[in-house]
């Protein structure tokens, strides 16, 4: 009987183990885990975008701890019914993003666009990342609707990307998003290499007139203007813009104060909780690690190149037809791309280096805002012609 | 040639074109635009164009709303709220014209400082750069840098 | 093979168009955008209820953007899967207005009621204009459901009406909800005729004695015995007056205050934004203006005003069984419909007027918070009886 | 005639009576009310019963509670919370009797116009209220005055 | 005529009455309002967890107004459509739970485990009243996963049970729920006379060393080993045991201070007000009144005492190995049940009785917190076991 | 006997285990443990193997980290952080040594004091604590006391 026992518990060990995560991993978990681990320190460290990488990071651990999935635990990101699941609902159907832009707007300052409004062309020149890595990845042999979610990496914007690609190839969201959000983090790094080629000495020093304080009635009117304007010509970026212009309203009306206080905190907050979790947690090994990905991360990695490039260029095409004390600094074209404010960071530190009185940053931020809009109309435009 | 630019030009400033169903974009854009080349030329020529609107738009908007809606806006407005309107424009004419005196500099570069060194998610510095944006009408700086930032990094 | 390539820039061309809203725009949608623009500026200029009309009127003009329908674009609030129809579930099945409710109890103080309880009958024959209007509406060849739908509209109150309305009639909600927000927004100027009208130079000047200061255990057992009270009778008043209840127990309990907080700001304000610009998009002008919306935009007038004359008349009546000292001031009686708190302030305004010191505001409250129990038990009785 | 009403009553008050199924609801009204007068009566009847009670029970509430609730609140609470019940309590009874003097006036005319002018949605006004009705036990009016109405603005 | 007119009236207040709650109640709900009255006056007068106690009353208020299920109102918690229904949603597939312990993690302080970590075996100790009272569930005739659902009680952690039975026997959260958050809000009167009872004079005298200062490194390490050591070897505590330590990252991790401040504000608080309330409105009485609720609360009771017993008695075990100056004082072995942070108080308190000076709560926050880790691994235990 | 042990661990260490089916979970449960003796070893087990892993790692994790982890955060850190670690490990050392003062022991009794009269949910506590465990280092205490406290209360 004292051998029944153990016989016994022997094979409940088995199959406890069976149960644990062990039974489970392979090499792809692992890896993801590192992955994880490594955004978390980049966020803590590096201080790169910790309010996606935290979240993002700490969802790629989440998602790669295995187990016996053909036991219905309903814990998995892919199983209905479990929490994962259901908070994931919101990336899948394109939910979560529209309601960060709804905060976004209404954390936004949009004076320094308005008191310049001529940068708005830098931020429509940088979407040539966009269209470039659209090319690119049907050179690769993927499918139109899947090379336009591609494509929208380069618009360096995370909400944007999960936006459009849960329309256009669902299957792809979570490498997409996690590119974009990646890149995003390392436009730090990526974007002053670029900045320092393009530009000569002289330019790196050009002064822009101080912007002008724009009045209260002009803002209003920008989001009101701004929503007939971009949506009658692409209705298609509507649920992106229009939120962005409504709760840019909500913030400038300046009687609708509290509704864009819990717009731009607690409601962009939990939403920000949510999407980044379950976007981290998308990532499972097994389904996560395929060629695919990885054409996929190297698309995007050129697509920003390529973004800056084509912002930097442009202001130095500007320059041939502006008047002496009207120039543009190049070293804002960078912030065309958006990654609000990292860009916009980046064109002032480089000025810094060069001039430590020159502040670009108001400018930058002027391309940095339009580039928001001008990947949400791509994506819009995207959108129209692929589905 | 320029017929064709003159028919297309025509058909989107009229508004009778028979709207082509969508529903056969993939499709299309598999058979002729094997490339892409035909989606970045349609696709950058749109996004300019939006965007040329909205420069267009907001680049005409100050002049116009300084002569018109101010008056529209003081035919509907009670005396109250003419204080407040002096309040906003007086800034306004100065700080476009004056060059950057060494005190707003100074603002700036602190302003600069605190988000290098604290802050580090979209919210702070879109308010940031609100707050230097406001600091270019010196009188109302002390409020912003007193009583807004502590406010936003709890 | 030049021509070959215009050709196809022009049918280019001629398929972006197709896409554009230009292509589907009819005279509907503008004037619904300039209904849009007009909330907006009566939000803006004259401070009319701007937390309902700036969400409001932008989602009018979200919802007045026209597209291909056809597309499957998943854009438009009427198509499944777009953002705007998910948020839009929520006052489709009645889901938000219970959510208000809750907030607004957690932010209601009943001391003004609990101190002069018999004023509470004020807000009981306010409530005459929804059965006034419910005639009318059957008179005018509604059916029973959708004339109770529409009667409810003399409630004045937003959330009542959207709740009762998506139960009894769902097409009628679009038009009940904008009838009933704007008559709110238009208490001010709808209402002071009315009274002048009803009362002598005499009554306007009574003054009423202070209220007392109420024990915070009368406010405890208020939303308790309130709820008990109310629902035992009529059970269909539960969604409402069960919400209205227990966040007012939440704030008056004195042990639950970080929930009464959050239910009173981040909540309700969460669901404002989305009520407001969801009501506001489903205006969508080819099915909004009918000329059922017409006859529905009468009743709700006719319903705001018989509301407000049953107010003051029964004010009037109630005075003739009151002792001198004990007598009320009839200008109090507009306050019964709710319409909350600008009816009250109207009161307060009215009769400053006639006496600089005479103070109706705190008296007025009573009724007013009267009226939006009044108005939610004649939702559950409409309910009721024609479910 | 008596009859009908003595039985409606009775049945009424008690619990045996067997509820009608509600789904001919619409048909019932549709055949027996089309102008919507029967509608009118019952609902406002139905209305004006229950704010009655709400009215009668809350008219009852003070005087009962101020004896019985006391004393079973005092055998329950501890001799901390006596502290408490008199804090709520001394204000009450002086605020009741007294009249509105000037400077409780004054309380008022501000916080009113404090509404006037700035306050447009719900939760102000109430709030505004509620502080105004605590004003009129004065010693608490300086602790809202100072510290709420800054807060509820941001 | 005059006859036929109250003939009508009659059948009129006859139809009236079949609507009102009167026509429904049976003892059953009374009895369940009287519980519900109960549980408010707990909290508000005895100050017993007012966040769980008073929604829950308040729902359970709501839940037994009855009315005529017959007329598909869709008014009722059971009635699909109703705003009732849909919050108890989050109830039903174990939504909500992990959304708690997402905001219990933002708050919570893991310093006192950190500093002290073999309080964490206490944790573990105490865990055995679930596993007793599975035994005795099952000896009173329970299936095996009703016992298991019912066993997690015993954990004293209101969400860990609710997740659970929503996942292994949906029909009896209701019960369940009630008696788990019932006996924590009477954990200051269960639990000292078993700690009396097992305890010397002197054993309540011990002095335990000061906590140390726990580096931030170590905080934030915590999150992350604690989540890969626990999930690795038992998956199915994921969805709690993921949550928390999600939410402890996003406090602990110093960059992402606004998102662990929503989740441990508005986004708990709302979870809690919705959960409270819909948990009390799933008690309607003529579905709750049973012999089996009956038994379930005997179990609950019962296994938050053998839980206590355990705690104490592996205190004393430990003290048998520990070394003079490292013993631990038994007063705090309780607190490994969980019901935070009510049993560390009550460690706090009864050894103050004895010792003036001798404060033992930073001590029994250790256990406390680890209670709560082990209850949710013992979940997925009993999920993983009973799937 | 210990064979199996051996091979059970073995099989624990190992990964090619073919994991059983758990569907049939229930079924075994009803078969083979009538009593639940076999899931209170096995759960009871389990918990206890979990939590001591807790405990090891985090018994050892101090002293691995304030070797290694030191040296490799600074040589990641710039000098700025530096600043930051001293301020962090500072008040580390001497209060895991040092006895609790009587000024220590006051805070703690002013801050139980509080949870004990006014605080009396969950997240109150747990910041009650976790400033009370703050106070150990002591200068950081009067910022906890002035600036958290009142925060928390609204
Ligand atoms: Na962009
Ligand atoms: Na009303
Ligand atoms: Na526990």
């Amino acid at each position: 009987m004292g051998l029944g026992i153990f016989e016994f518990i022997y094979s409940q060990l088995i199959e406890f183990f069976g149960y644990t995560s062990f039974a489970h991993v392979d090499w792809r978990h692992l890896v993801m885990i590192c992955v994880g681990l490594f955004f978390i320190s980049l966020a803590i460290v590096k201080h790169f975008e910790p309010l996606l990488l935290i979240p993002i990071g700490f969802g790629i651990l989440l998602g790669n701890i295995p187990f016996d999935l053909s036991a219905n635990l309903n814990i998995g990101i892919y199983e209905e019914g479990s929490v994962l699941n259901m908070l994931y609902q919101g990336v899948e159907r394109g939910f979560y993003p529209p309601l960060i832009f709804l905060g976004i707007g209404a954390m936004t300052d949009f004076s320094s666009l308005l008191s310049k409004p001529k940068l708005v062309l830098l931020g429509a020149a940088a979407q040539f990342g966009i269209f470039a890595a659209y090319s690119s990845a049907l050179f690769l042999g993927f499918a139109p609707e899947e090379a336009g979610a591609i494509a929208i990496i380069g618009g360096a914007d995370g909400p944007t990307a999960i936006f459009l690609s849960s329309k256009l190839a669902p299957e792809f969201i979570g490498p997409i998003a996690i590119a974009a959000y990646s890149y995003m983090a390392l436009v730090p790094v990526i974007q002053p290499p670029v900045m320092r080629l393009l530009t000569t000495p002289k330019e790196r020093l050009i002064r822009m007139k101080p912007p002008r304080a724009v009045p209260k009635q002009e803002k209003i009117l920008f989001p009101i203007a701004g929503l007939l304007l971009t949506t009658f010509i692409m209705p298609t970026s509507l649920p992106l813009l229009g939120m962005l212009f409504f709760g840019n309203l909500l913030k400038e009306s300046g009687v609708t104060n509290r509704l864009a206080e819990t717009a731009r905190s607690s409601l962009i907050d939990i939403v920000t909780i949510f999407l980044g979790l379950t976007v981290g947690a998308s990532t499972q090994g097994d389904v996560f690690i395929t060629p695919d990905s990885m054409l996929i991360f190297g698309l995007g990695a050129a697509s920003f190149v390529i973004a800056t490039f084509s912002g930097v260029l442009f202001a130095k095409l500007m320059n041939l037809f502006a008047s002496e004390g009207n120039k543009i600094n190049p070293l804002i074209g960078n912030a065309g791309v958006s990654a609000v404010p990292d860009s916009a960071r980046v064109s002032q530190h480089v000025g810094l280096e060069y001039d430590k009185t020159n502040h670009l940053l108001m400018h930058a931020m002027a391309a940095n805002v339009s580039g928001v809009i001008g990947s949400a109309i791509a994506a819009g435009i995207l959108l129209s012609f692929l589905t | 040639m320029n017929r064709f630019i003159f028919t297309a030009l025509g058909l989107l400033l009229t508004a009778n074109a028979s709207a082509t169903s969508s529903q056969e974009g993939v499709d299309f854009f598999v058979q002729n635009d094997p490339y892409g080349a035909l989606m970045a030329i349609l696709g950058m020529g749109i996004v300019f164009i939006v965007l040329l609107l909205l420069f267009l738009v907001f680049s005409v908007t100050p002049k116009f709303y300084q002569k018109e809606f101010k008056e529209w806006g003081s035919s509907l407005l009670s005396k109250k709220s003419k204080k407040e309107k002096y309040a906003i424009e007086k800034p306004v004419i100065p700080s476009v014209n004056s060059d950057l005196s060494g005190e707003v500099n100074a603002a700036i570069a602190a302003a600069i400082y605190l988000y290098q060194s604290e802050m580090h998610d979209y919210e702070n510095t879109v308010l940031t750069i609100s707050k230097v944006s406001r600091t270019y009408s010196p009188w109302s700086s002390k409020i912003y840098g007193l009583r807004k930032v502590p406010r936003e990094h709890q």
